[in-house]
């Protein structure tokens, strides 16, 4: 396990490593650059030339690669081509808003979406089965934009019991918890039904697998026959999609940050992005990654614990 | 005595099939009760029935008490059955390979047990000490090593064990055991023997259903006979199974008898080493040579773990991790993803754990004929009538053709295997454990057929298999593994006849069960020696 | 089929008539480009669902906007699925380590790209064009894809089944698709279920959030975005496209649910299991 | 023009939360580098200029009282008032030669009226006394004082260069700020014009969605820049009113007249006459604009009067093209979505194009360089422009060395007639030569201006005194006299 383990973290370093080449380059072949989108309608070519090269954007860009990697070495993310701030800076005020929500998320997820997929797996076929996968597949099917407008709409325009945005919540959001109810409530709609209906499914056929029967035979009451036997089986694909949720939940909650105006990573990256500032998008994508990877990684251990047999397979 | 089990008139249906028919048959404490009959006669059904549990597709109906708890009534399972499984009917099933779950370890899934059904044993020591006393009792050692194992880390012989451990942990006033002794060498068999009728002397009833006729008389005070859902006889063991002459009949090396060794080599293996996990680690097999001459046939033994699997998977090209030569008629033989179709033709393997080889798609008869077309380019009609005939030769039935792998008994299941094999009608046949879940009228179809084949076709026979009895009948040469190297090999009978090595002489030492009693309890192995450590 | 099974088939038909239809038969009777001859959202005068911020028909958009929104999300699913299928499956059967690395190394690298800034980089860099937000899509896709079906073709391709079919003498690609890409399948559909939901979002998302197709498109995902503001004045623009996406999706997971074979009682990803013990 | 404003008397304290679009952490508190209209409204809390607009676009004093020029319109004399930094110093000559020098420093690519205030000279500004300063330019201008007034022209302290700690003499006092979210200020109360009636005022950034829902329930109070759509959804909104501002800026399309094949102004005079007006008003402001006659800056200062409405005329327009060889030929339209209305008005171009007989190609250019892309590139492009006197206008678009020139106008003759007319001191006169030079870029130009949009605030009930004003007037995103009931 542990020599499996330094094995997938040496690979994640690699995999960091070639990322951090891949988006480079793709931020680089962006059309435009930072100083042509920093002085958009406002100055003419010859400021937006002196811009640039003030930015150091004239230079090849392996050199400003080389650059930037010889300060990721020494830890130092460089300093921001639009704000002229450290990147760090910029890092660490939008992934705090981001995990928070992540976390909050998570939080809720887990035992929401395992108690969904027990019960309707275990009742596969059931009115209540059939109402909840009905119920799921419906909310899976709603785009999230539209789900988080009608939510604003409902609960905030209508009859504002919520607040429908962080705006001017300042650095104090963690204060507030109501400001939580609704994006969360959005982040959960589609992953509690994407990740209970896999553990439905993994419930579905562990229930029928040899092992539970004899369990069952040797008289281990119901729940713990659900809790010891079959959950550790039914869980592993709901483990790996868990792990992709919660990579989807750092980085993907886009459509979430921009309705309600969560200053998270996702508005940094895309904003980044427009800006062309390649060192933040750099320096936001490969946390983002590492992120991804970790939960990679936690969750191939965690499913390599559940279903030890995969270590034979090759 | 007053009977644990009492079954009254009980009959299972699957449709319009009548599996079990009005069956009646009690089972008293402090002895052992053997349920026997030719493979499909619904032992399996019947047992676990005793449980109020039915295949899917089966209803039940009749009367089953236990201990004083109806648990099947005149119109099904009642509902106080859940409450008798486990703490006063324990049941191991007939493939334990299934019935372990992958995730657990074996230590904690037998303290859970205890827990559960034992007095006081909610308590962590207690448990832990049920759990301990039950793997030594069913012949495992009881160390933490052994407890931290996942499944897959023990052989098929050793899963037997943890399920046999599984279900004494649970104290239970009866147990009912589906075939417990296939896959078991003479030794582990000699050892189980001297449990069960220590299990009975402790109290329990023991329901035991079992092919092996010399387990049964060795063990078993009252015997009911099955046979094709009916019960036919019942009564004392020793009057409806009569002893047999006290030595086998040791039938003569059947046809041409080719001068031992000599003959063409069909087969060639030298020095074969085989690994499990990349890099040449986890060594399961070390400079193995085997030689099968030219309808000649050349059994492999060795007591369970040994590496015998592995080393027919090596030779079918299945196991790709091995180094070594292993020739065909000489020439050099590739992993099976390289070897031509004329080479695949060459060399059939017969599955150990059969069931796990057929797909639930499609039927039976329809995987086996495809062996002939594709490797012998008949057209399927032509293929399935040939494939037929094997199949009826084998003493099955057209109407199981039709039917899908789940549907059909383990014995069924083990001889349409065969057929498959068969109808490539190889230059070479490596059959793995392959009469396991026989009864002796099956079994002897098969002897046959393979006779039949040597004769005919020169084909060569591996023959892997814990029935000494069987190797004698069979094989010419004898080649002895234990823990993955060949200690004891040559002519069958000069072999058994003076072993050399100490694993021969402790395989042929229990292999009378009769033995049992005064033998004591041989020791159990070294575990470690056995399994490759996994961490 | 059984009873229920039979409704829930014949539910997700319903529910994907509708869309499809608007998508397939839809550009053949409305205009291209759709003229824009009301005033911006009005309702009613003339125009059955209204219209949308141009002064459109939202009917003639919704009829016109399907065939983009469907077509760049299920030609990026079935992209990822072609490709994530043959990197994956051929990983699963082939007894090589090293080509087995070779295929999967690539694409676990690109596993944590956040597929934000995929999705972002080319909404920025080639905008507006729906072959380019679909490999995106697709390129998103492939690695998840790929690692499914693997896991799920491990058991199957490395199983007895599969060892039996070639001591029989069929052919590797027999194998593959006759009996492995049989066992991935359901793991398959009903991952392309809700895949091809999410790739309707995402296309959907990256429109809302002005990073994919022209913002007069009349893809459905576009004109939700361009009339959201417009949900209480004009609710149809938002609503009735909306509609067609969630009757999609949920119709297509239906029908994936009810349309393929499942392990019966006996569950067939148990067996899988029990076969890695043989080995 | 406080028709807005209510009955209510003005009553003190409260903290006002006001949402603009933000800009991420392009967002600055350099004054001198402002950039989007929430750092400007920042800006102006903590900061004054010399001189401010009013909604006419004409210079009106704020930190200058008076001022005045020689006859050649190239010395200029600048009294100062006496107003007070939030540290206490009091404004003097010297705090605005060093917002001069800072401005004009030329390491700093950033300072966006750099280039605007090229001609001023220097070394030889000086100042005259305490309260007064003397501005020298290299050429001759008389619109020195609007020059002045445009965005990154704060007077800020002598010696100050740290915007992490902003220090000016504006009617708030600095306490936080954190780029592309927020900004506090507090109430000062030694404000030259007398202390505002809030006590604090906060500005935050948001994106249009957040904008909208935020004042809508209730958590911001004004919200800048909003949609007509918005506008039409709280139509009937008891909470939220919408504050609209005529005539503030411009919509149009510019068409490249250096090459092929408006470079023929009977080509650009056929796209002109075959826009319709009224259906682009309609349809891209909602028909909230007033329809456009081909110039900048209707109702500002300057603007000429007694011209002709241009009206469709497809007939004329299909000749123009028949004549230029542009009848069923293609011409490329490059646009973005670097703001909502562009694609639309592009749409409803080219259909109009069509039945005209000429075809309109569309293409998506990336929003967020678009307008320093459409310098060099497109054949017809998307235009727009914020408030700013015509002059300025003119200077910053239309002459030969104009930073944004999307027209590619450059013609020596306009550019003198132009740099002409702006030495010229007398009014009156300078106002008839601005009417001619405008009068050949409405008949001969590139520019097809179809609409001055109104713009559109949305502000909460509670919010009283917010007074209609164009963008980068001195009335706009001004909170020192607006409070809370
Ligand atoms: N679901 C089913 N439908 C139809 N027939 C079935 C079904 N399940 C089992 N059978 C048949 O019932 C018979 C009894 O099966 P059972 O497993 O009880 O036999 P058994 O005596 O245990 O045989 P073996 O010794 O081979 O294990 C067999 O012939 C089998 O084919
Ligand atoms: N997939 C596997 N993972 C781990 N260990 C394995 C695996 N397959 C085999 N082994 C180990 O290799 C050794 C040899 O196994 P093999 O199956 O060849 O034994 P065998 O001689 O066939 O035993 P049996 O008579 O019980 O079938 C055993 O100790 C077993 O634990
Ligand atoms: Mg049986
Ligand atoms: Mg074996």
């Amino acid at each position: 396990m542990l020599r499996y383990a330094l094995r997938r973290g040496g690979w994640t370093v690699v995999q960091l490593a070639v990322l951090s080449v891949v988006v480079f380059l793709l931020t680089d072949l962006l059309p435009g650059d930072a100083a042509t989108v920093d002085f958009n309608e406002q100055a003419g070519l010859d400021q937006v030339a002196q811009l640039r090269e003030q930015m150091g954007l004239d230079r090849p860009a392996a050199e400003r690669f080389a650059d930037w990697a010889h300060g990721l070495l020494t830890g130092d993310l460089g300093t921001s081509l639009v704000g002229g701030g450290p990147v760090s800076g910029v890092l660490a005020r939008s992934v705090t808003a981001t995990a928070a929500l992540a976390a909050v998320t998570l939080l809720l997820l887990v035992p929401l979406a395992v108690v969904i997929g027990l019960v309707t797996g275990l009742r596969a076929g059931s009115r209540t089965d059939r109402v909840v996968s009905a119920v799921t597949l419906t909310l899976t099917s709603v785009p999230d934009f539209v789900l988080a407008l009608l939510l604003v709409a409902l609960f905030s325009l209508r009859l504002g019991w919520l607040p429908s945005t962080w705006v001017g919540a300042d650095d104090l959001w963690w204060q507030r918890p109501e400001l939580f109810v609704l994006p969360v409530a959005v982040l959960l709609a589609r992953t509690v039904c994407v990740l209970s209906r896999q553990i439905r499914a993994g419930t579905l056929t562990s229930l029928n697998a040899g092992y539970t029967v004899q369990a069952r035979r040797l008289g281990v009451p119901p729940v713990r026959l659900v809790l010891r036997h079959l959950l550790p089986n039914a869980a592993v694909p709901g483990v790996q999609e868990l792990a992709r949720t919660g990579d989807h939940l750092l980085g993907g909650v886009l459509v979430v940050e921009a309705v309600f105006a969560v200053p998270g990573t996702a508005t940094a990256l895309v904003e980044a992005v427009q800006n062309r500032d390649v060192p933040t998008v750099q320096a936001l994508t490969l946390t983002l990654a590492a992120v991804a990877c970790l939960l990679n990684l936690a969750a191939d251990l965690v499913s390599r614990r559940l279903a030890p047999r995969t270590e034979v397979l090759r | 005595m007053e009977p644990v089990i009492e079954v009254r008139g009980l009959t299972a249906r699957a449709g319009t099939a009548v599996l079990l028919d009005r069956v009646g048959l009690t089972v008293a404490p402090g002895e052992v009760t053997a349920l026997v009959g030719p493979s499909g006669s619904g032992k399996t059904t019947a047992a676990l029935a005793l449980l109020g549990e039915s295949a899917t597709g089966v209803r039940l109906s009749g009367e089953v008490e236990v201990a004083g708890t109806t648990v099947v009534s005149a119109d099904g399972p009642a509902r106080l059955a859940p409450s008798v499984r486990g703490r006063v009917v324990a049941y191991m099933p007939q493939h334990p390979a299934h019935a372990l779950n992958p995730a657990r370890r074996t230590g904690s899934v037998l303290a859970e047990l205890a827990r559960l059904h034992r007095p006081g044993g909610g308590r962590r020591p207690a448990a832990a000490g049920y759990a301990a006393e039950a793997l030594r009792t069913a012949g495992l050692p009881d160390d933490l090593a052994t407890r931290r194992r996942f499944p897959h880390q023990f052989s098929g012989g050793q899963r037997q064990r943890v399920a046999l451990a599984q279900v004494l942990v649970c104290g239970p006033r009866a147990v009912v055991l589906d075939e417990p002794s296939t896959g078991l060498d003479t030794v582990a068999r000699l050892r189980l023997a001297g449990e069960l009728t220590r299990l009975a002397a402790d109290g329990i009833a023991v329901l035991l259903l079992s092919h092996d006729h010399d387990l049964v008389r060795a063990v078993a005070t009252r015997t009911v006979l099955m046979d094709r859902g009916r019960v036919t006889a019942e009564g004392r063991t020793a009057d409806l199974l009569p002893a047999r002459p006290a030595a086998p009949v040791p039938a003569p090396a059947p046809g041409p008898a080719p001068s031992p060794g000599g003959g063409r080599a069909a087969l060639h293996a030298r020095d074969l080493s085989a690994w499990l996990r990349p890099g040449r680690r986890g060594e399961v097999l070390r400079d193995v040579t085997v030689r099968v001459p030219e309808a000649g046939c050349t059994a492999v033994v060795g007591p369970s773990g040994s590496g015998k699997t592995v080393l027919a998977r090596c030779l079918a090209g299945l196991h790709e991790r091995h180094d070594g030569q292993v020739s065909l008629f000489g020439e050099p033989l590739p992993v099976l993803r390289h070897r031509t179709p004329r080479q695949i033709r060459g060399v059939q393997y017969v599955w150990q754990e059969v069931r796990n080889s057929f797909d639930e798609r499609r039927t039976v008869l329809e995987q086996v004929a495809r062996t002939a077309v594709r490797l012998r380019g008949l057209s399927p009609r032509e293929a399935e009538r040939r494939a037929m005939r094997v199949w009826e030769r084998l003493g099955l039935s057209s109407e199981h053709a039709a039917r899908h792998a789940g549907s059909l008994s383990g014995g069924e299941l083990q001889r349409a295997a065969l057929a498959r094999a068969l109808l490539a009608e190889p230059a070479v046949l490596i059959c793995d454990e392959i009469t396991t879940a026989l009864d002796e009228v099956s079994t002897r179809a098969v002897t046959e057929e393979i006779t039949r084949l040597r004769e005919g076709s020169g084909t060569a026979v591996l023959w892997i298999g814990h029935d000494l009895r069987l190797v004698e009948l069979l094989a010419d040469d004898l080649v002895v593994l234990d823990a993955g190297t060949v200690v004891d090999h040559g002519d069958r009978r000069a072999v058994l006849s003076s072993p050399r090595s100490e694993t021969t002489r402790l395989l042929l030492r229990s292999r009378h069960l009769g033995a049992a009693a005064a033998g004591g309890t041989p020791t159990p192995y070294d575990l470690r020696r056995e399994g490759q450590p996994h961490s | 089929m059984s009873g229920r099974r039979y409704r829930r088939t014949a539910t997700g038909a319903l529910l994907l008539a509708p869309p499809c239809a608007a998508a397939l038969i839809g550009p053949f009777v409305t205009d291209s480009p759709i003229p824009s001859e009301g005033m911006p959202y009005a309702r009613g005068d003339g125009h059955v669902l209204g219209t949308d911020a141009l002064g459109r028909d939202v009917l003639a958009l919704v009829l016109r906007g399907g065939a983009s929104a469907l077509g760049v999300a299920c030609a990026a699913v079935a992209l990822a699925f072609v490709v994530g299928a043959a990197i994956g499956l051929t990983a699963a059967a082939s007894r090589s380590r090293w080509l087995d690395d070779l295929l999967m190394r690539p694409v676990e690298l690109l596993l944590p790209l956040p597929s934000l800034l995929v999705i972002s980089v080319v909404g920025v860099g080639w905008r507006g064009h729906p072959v380019a937000v679909a490999l995106a899509v697709a390129a998103l896709n492939v690695p998840a894809v790929a690692r499914l079906l693997r896991a799920a073709a491990m058991d199957a391709a490395g199983g007895p089944v599969a060892e039996a079919m070639r001591l029989q003498g069929e052919s590797a690609a027999r194998v593959l698709i006759g009996h492995v890409g049989r066992a991935v399948l359901p793991v398959a559909a009903a991952d392309a279920g809700t895949r091809l939901g999410s790739a309707v979002f995402t296309v959907a998302a990256a429109n809302f959030l002005g990073l994919g197709l022209d913002p007069t498109s009349p893809d459905w995902g576009v004109v939700i975005a361009a009339s959201r503001e417009a949900l209480f004045v004009q609710p149809w623009a938002v609503c009735a496209p909306a509609l067609m996406l969630v009757m999609f999706t949920v119709g297509v997971n239906l029908l994936a649910d009810g349309l393929l074979p499942r392990g019966d009682g006996r569950g067939e990803t148990t067996r899988g299991k029990e076969q890695a013990w043989n080995r | 023009s406080t028709a807005a404003s209510g009955s209510s008397s003005p009553r003190k304290g409260g903290s006002l939360r006001a949402a603009f679009p933000g800009a991420g952490v392009k967002e600055t508190m350099d004054p001198h580098a402002q950039r989007q209209f929430v750092d400007i409204a920042r800006h102006k809390a903590v900061f004054d200029k010399l001189v401010e607009l009013d909604a006419s676009l004409r210079p009106v004093p704020r930190l200058a009282r008076t001022w005045s020029s020689d006859a050649s319109a190239r010395v200029w004399t600048f009294e100062l008032r006496e107003a007070r930094f939030h540290d206490g110093h009091v404004l003097d000559a010297d705090d605005v030669l060093h917002s001069l020098a800072r401005i004009l420093d030329p390491k700093a690519a950033d300072h966006l009226a750099k280039k605007s205030l090229s001609s001023v000279d220097l070394p030889n500004c000086r100042a005259v006394g305490r309260r007064s300063v003397e501005i020298r330019l290299t050429r001759p201008n008389a619109e020195l004082p609007a020059l002045l007034a445009m965005t990154g022209t704060a007077i800020v302290r002598a010696g100050w260069d740290d915007p992490r700690h902003p220090v000016g003499t504006g009617p708030f006092r600095f306490v936080s700020f954190t780029a592309g979210r927020s900004f506090v200020a507090r109430r000062f109360d030694d404000h030259w014009n007398g202390a505002p009636h809030l006590d604090e005022v906060r500005v935050l950034s948001a994106e249009s969605e957040a904008r909208g829902a935020a004042v809508r329930s209730g958590e911001v109070h004004y919200a800048h820049e909003m949609t007509p759509t918005f506008a039409r959804s709280v139509e009937h909104d008891s909470r939220v009113r919408v504050v609209a501002t005529a005539r503030s800026g411009v919509q149009g399309f510019a068409l490249k007249t250096d090459r092929p094949p408006f470079d023929d102004p009977d080509a650009a005079m056929a796209v002109k006459l075959l826009v319709d007006r009224e259906r682009l008003v309609d349809v891209v402001c909602a028909g909230r604009a007033e329809i456009g006659n081909d110039l900048y800056g209707k109702g500002y200062t300057y603007y000429p009067d007694g011209l002709e409405q241009r009206e469709r005329d497809v007939a004329e327009a299909r000749r123009l093209l028949r004549r230029t060889g542009l009848l069923g030929k293609t011409v490329s339209f490059y646009t973005s979505t670097a703001s909502d209305s562009f694609a639309q008005a592009a749409h409803l171009f080219a259909e109009q194009a069509e039945e005209a007989g000429l075809r309109v190609k569309i293409t998506n250019g990336p929003p967020e360089s678009y307008f320093t892309d459409v310098l060099t590139t497109g054949t017809v492009t998307n235009h727009r422009c914020g408030a700013m006197s015509i002059p300025t206008y003119i200077s910053e678009r239309l002459l030969t060395e104009s930073p944004q020139n999307a027209t590619a106008w450059q013609r020596r003759d306009f550019d003198e007639a132009f740099a002409a007319a702006q030495a010229v001191t007398d009014d009156e006169e300078r106002e008839r030569r601005y009417g001619s030079v405008q009068q050949t870029l409405r008949d001969r130009g590139g520019l097809v201006l179809w609409a001055h949009p109104q713009w559109l605030n949305a502000v909460s009930r509670t919010l009283r005194g917010v007074k209609e004003a164009p963008p980068n007037t001195v009335d706009w995103a001004r909170f020192d006299t607006v409070w809370l009931d």
